[in-house]
């Protein structure tokens, strides 16, 4: 079947979901507004209307109690998909995850599988402020047990949806608000894409060239995808080619493909909309120097928010976010050196 | 029964929080229309008002004061009009302007003042600990201010919220734990979520006072709260007060409200708190029509100068985003 | 009332809990001495033995079926014993060796067996949720099979229990959660922790049942626990029971428990739950003493054979702890 | 006055406790069993008796509800000391700890200040598992608001406690339970030192180099700083001079000290107790590289736990844990090149 159905990304996970609870009566859904409202970025859309509140549940502002559920019922044979509704509420519930999803396997010596999604929204650019709007792809990245999963585009969204709910590993999927393609908040317009009806699903661990180049790496994943992709547009009309990666999932991480990039282009940027330290750039980074230092031409960069909680004010905001000019500038410094 | 005083004070703040909710309805529209960008306008991002639900703000700090803390929800404005939160600063931080609160910083859910020992979070019942430990706070002072959490009927089923309950309990504290009732969790009916009708017969679970308010009444909210405090002051512990109370917008603006029966919010309109106590305290003396218009237009002046100072404030310094990260 | 055969179970499951600790006890001396040294010795790590609160483990369990969940706490092996954990693989578990449970991976906190349906954990009240979760993976699927979630007294004040509490109560899901009040969290005596004397009236904050068993009597805590399992197969939702035990050893060995009152332990084992049930049985005549000794004998041997199982067993190759990370 | 005298870790942390609680009225202690128990593992030992249990306060198992004490009594004007009695725990905190203690100076515009240590236990290696076992320095240092301090021995904890008590903002203070010199857990011999009776300070974002070397820079904190000593010695047998950098405090972090270190060294190999990928030990490789990967003589190394839950079994928690061998063979790697 062919088509050039175009979705929003949001469509996209709600319609890979509906697709594997039609073939698996083990697939469940719960979290908050996730019913009737459809999830508060849309990523349950629909689902409650096919399946019923038996399948679709809305719970009580109670995250600890239903991811843990969720947990007790994977280990017992379904496959639950929990939303935490923003990433920035895993604080009331990281034990949930981190210390008892992503953990029992390892404890019960791979006796026990715990195949459970847990999708939550992440990212900023529209002033949420500090509670509201961070992405915090290194600390869940950090903590083993847990595939991590932050796909910037419709295409890819439902690919590794897919994956996730058939894993039988606990996965972390976290999508960017500002890409769910919602009416009410802005998105970028490679967001939306093609998306074949049929199911697919997309491997972890692959991530993607978005955009070939010779001159220099961009290495970067969710919403920053497309600002980079911007960047390396505006790039090319002054002669530099930026190869951009979109990582796709962060555990498994696609060392190789970052790699070999590099080692073509000698030179590399990370762009991370997460909080700089200790976290996924400086992961990337470590990754090239430890493989080969000498493969690069100029020093690595990163873009990534300041280490400050996330502001409210939209000129500070702004200013805290990697943007095109940003990465653009920073692609410069490293061809052209500063 | 409160004073002629304080129905006045209660009836002031009512209708100053009730305008400043209104005005902020329309000036967060400014820029968000032909179509609806919650990242657009004078005011981005979420906003959630708490038209409808002034009792729980008036009728509670009314007995309380600058010494004492209160902590408020997601949905602070009223709360943080009646403990007194500067209300050109507050509006300038909804504005995300230097002259805010927070200098832009925090915006809308994230309102501290020291000066009025006021603060709020976007944390789903997130301050009631708080709360507890600033009772413990004058406790081992040794003065007898109290404090105040207020929390709506969504997070009463959160688990910070019960140990925040135990705790203050354990240890005597002098705290109020005040539930906004509004029925709902975003959407979320209250019965969906809760396995009891009445959160205040979780007090038991705590060996503490558990107090059910019907009907948005801020007269008798006024006194059950008043004893409340009174007890916290006299070093008896903590109580529960749960209000019924009314939500007449959506949850945040630009909700679209599909899960809310039709007809409930002219409903609950009908027997709007304000105008009831208003109608009462007239009807029984305690204060006049021309008291309550000046009363009402105080009010009004007021939140219409906050917003004007707002407007007129100055954009923060981007990099302002990176100080006041610490102390 | 249980039958001779229920009796029997539980005696058996007591004894064989009792002596497993015992001998575990002693066990974990070995290579700790002269010097205490809580990484050394054959069993390395924490040991928190439950001695004492066997009744819990028996007169719960006696009521489920394999297809019943049961998760524990960090006080594991009394209830991982009268559910039906392998008690080689178990033994061998806690000795870190290849043929434990977990190769090793899991140690004494963390005894997982998807055949007896049983998980513990490490971390305070962890295993309530998931509790809620097994149950309503079975209402899901359309059996009557139930959950247990096992917590300490101390455990009754960590967030997570209410929600999980609140949540099986909404959903009317087939879970009981029992609290083993030994009247400690480690060195904090309940008193200390806990404001109110009896968690069982916490149950009303969730419209549920709560039962308090006193003096960690296996009889009432039999017909408490198959009342609760009857409702919950039927559909009826949770029960919460709160059983007074006894904590013999300390919190974990090597606790000085310098806290505790002097002669309590004394005291306590005087009441001894597996004397005084033997005791009872064999003057109302539903046991003899013959079987009784029989099933002693029975359980000590169990015991004594998954220990010699466990120290026969092989050291795991350290590379395995790279593997099972993932399913 | 001069002493000679020689404590472990947790005496000279519940000393400088006290030192402080006697000068100032605001300073209190509050967790479990901090108590009569004067702290699992002995950081308060001492305070119930002369501070009595108004100011050394035992909590129930809340540790959401006593940490957002703390922070509701740090804005009260209270310097507010709690103990998370393990790091592992985190979990069912967290929001307290990231998303309150660590922003409302922020959300306050500086306005509010929180001055409160939150003290935690971390590490393994004594076979207590995969929930009490973690030192999750990168979780804690990733988020930002928060300065996160891990001493390697008794003089620079009593002095890093101070430091932390006397500071406006959040401290995670983070001890190693194996370096607090407890009668019943093994202690390296490095970890008591001689530590003055007199009250002193020392300020955070100082790194110390404990060793000095010329061939190969050891970065490293905590309990792996006296492994890193261990194997610097051993290395000197063979006539490779390893510098050790122990870090000490985590945020801020010392960079300056790192540069000059491999400036000098060419070599960097970093030891940490965390989990492997996307924390410490990327960030101080990152570090290097962004600065000047020219001026590493071979691709920097990196030991630490590799992204599995800590294991039980003794043999496999030893394999997962760096050591004195492994840090030995990793610096002859760097200098040798393999
Ligand atoms: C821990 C947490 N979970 C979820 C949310 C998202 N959320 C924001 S407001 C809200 C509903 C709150 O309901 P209630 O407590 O009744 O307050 P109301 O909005 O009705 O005033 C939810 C779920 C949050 N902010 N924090
Ligand atoms: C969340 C969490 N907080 C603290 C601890 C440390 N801890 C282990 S056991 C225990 C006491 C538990 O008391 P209780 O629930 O009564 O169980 P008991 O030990 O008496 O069986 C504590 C505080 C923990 N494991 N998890
Ligand atoms: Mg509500
Ligand atoms: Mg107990």
């Amino acid at each position: 079947m062919t088509s050039n159905r175009i979705l929003p990304m949001s469509r996209a996970i709600s319609e890979a979901i509906a697709q594997e609870m039609r073939t698996d009566p083990s697939v469940f859904v719960m979290g908050e507004d996730i019913g009737a409202y459809g999830g508060i970025f849309g990523a349950t859309s629909g689902l409650l209307d096919e399946f019923g509140d038996g399948r679709v549940r809305d719970t009580p502002i109670s995250e600890t109690g239903f991811i843990g559920a969720g947990v007790g019922a994977a280990m017992s044979g379904m496959r639950p998909i929990v939303e935490l509704m923003f990433v920035d509420f895993f604080g009331v519930c990281m034990d949930s995850i981190y210390n008892l999803a992503a953990k029992n396997t390892y404890f019960s010596g791979g006796n026990y599988k715990v195949p459970m999604v847990i999708m939550t929204a992440t990212g900023g650019g529209y002033s949420d402020a500090g509670q509201h709007s961070q992405t915090l792809h290194g600390t869940f990245a950090h903590l083993p047990g847990m595939k991590v999963v932050a796909p910037s585009n419709a295409y890819d969204a439902k690919g590794l949806m897919a994956t996730a709910i058939r894993d039988d590993s606990p996965v972390m999927f976290m999508f960017h608000k500002g890409l769910q393609g919602l009416a009410w908040m802005a998105s970028p317009d490679g967001a939306a894409t093609v998306v074949p009806e049929d199911t697919y699903a997309i491997p972890f661990g692959q991530a993607k060239v978005v955009r070939e180049g010779k001159d220099a790496t961009i290495v970067t994943l969710s919403m920053m995808v497309h600002h980079a992709l911007d960047a390396a547009e505006a790039l090319a009309k002054e002669g530099i080619e930026a190869e951009v990666i979109d990582l796709r999932t962060i555990v498994p991480l696609d060392r190789d493909t970052i790699l070999k990039s590099v080692a073509k282009t000698g030179r590399l940027i990370v762009v991370d909309e997460d909080y700089k330290s200790f976290g996924l750039t400086g992961e990337i980074i470590a990754t090239v120097a430890e493989h080969d230092p000498t493969c690069l031409k100029s020093a690595p960069r990163r873009l990534a928010v300041p280490d400050v909680p996330i502001p409210y004010s939209r000129v500070m905001e702004q200013f805290v976010l990697p943007n095109a000019k940003t990465i653009a500038d920073s692609v410069r410094a490293s061809v052209k050196g500063a | 029964m409160p004073s002629k005083s304080q129905v006045l004070w209660m009836y002031e703040v009512m209708e100053k929080a009730r305008y400043y909710e209104d005005t902020m309805a329309a000036v967060y529209m400014e820029g968000k229309s032909p179509k609806f960008d919650i990242g657009a306008g004078t005011v981005p991002g979420e906003m959630h008002l708490a038209a409808g639900q002034e009792p729980c703000a008036a009728g509670v700090c009314v007995h309380l004061r600058p010494d004492d803390a209160v902590t408020a929800t997601h949905r602070p404005h009223h709360v943080a009009i009646a403990k007194g939160v500067d209300l050109k600063k507050m509006t300038a931080e909804i504005f995300g302007k230097a002259e805010g609160l927070a200098g832009g910083r925090g915006g809308h859910m994230h309102l501290l003042d020291p000066a009025a020992n006021f603060s709020c979070s976007g944390i789903i019942a997130q301050g009631t600990s708080p709360a507890v430990g600033a009772a413990l706070a004058t406790k081992m002072k040794g003065t007898d201010a109290v404090a105040v959490a207020y929390l709506g009927d969504g997070a009463a089923n959160q688990g910070g919220f019960h140990e925040a309950l135990n705790l203050a309990a354990l240890w005597k504290l002098p705290v109020i734990f005040v539930i906004e009732d509004n029925g709902w969790g975003i959407s979320v009916s209250k019965e969906k979520s809760t396995s009891v009708p009445d959160n205040s017969v979780r007090a038991a679970g705590y060996g503490i006072p558990g107090v059910h308010i019907a009907e948005n009444d801020t007269l008798k909210l006024f006194d059950a709260a008043k004893e409340a405090v009174a007890r916290a002051r006299r070093g008896e512990g903590p109580t529960l007060i749960e209000v019924e109370t009314y939500r007449y917008y959506g949850h945040f603006q630009g909700d679209p409200e599909t899960y809310r029966p039709k007809g409930e919010v002219a409903a609950l309109k009908a027997k709007d708190p304000i105008k009831r106590l208003r109608d009462a305290a007239i009807a029984d003396g305690t204060m006049t029509e021309a008291e309550a218009d000046a009363a009402l237009a105080r009010a009004k002046a007021e939140v219409d100068e906050a917003f004007a100072f707002a407007r007129a404030a100055t954009e923060p310094a981007p990099e302002d985003a990176l100080t006041a990260v610490f102390a």
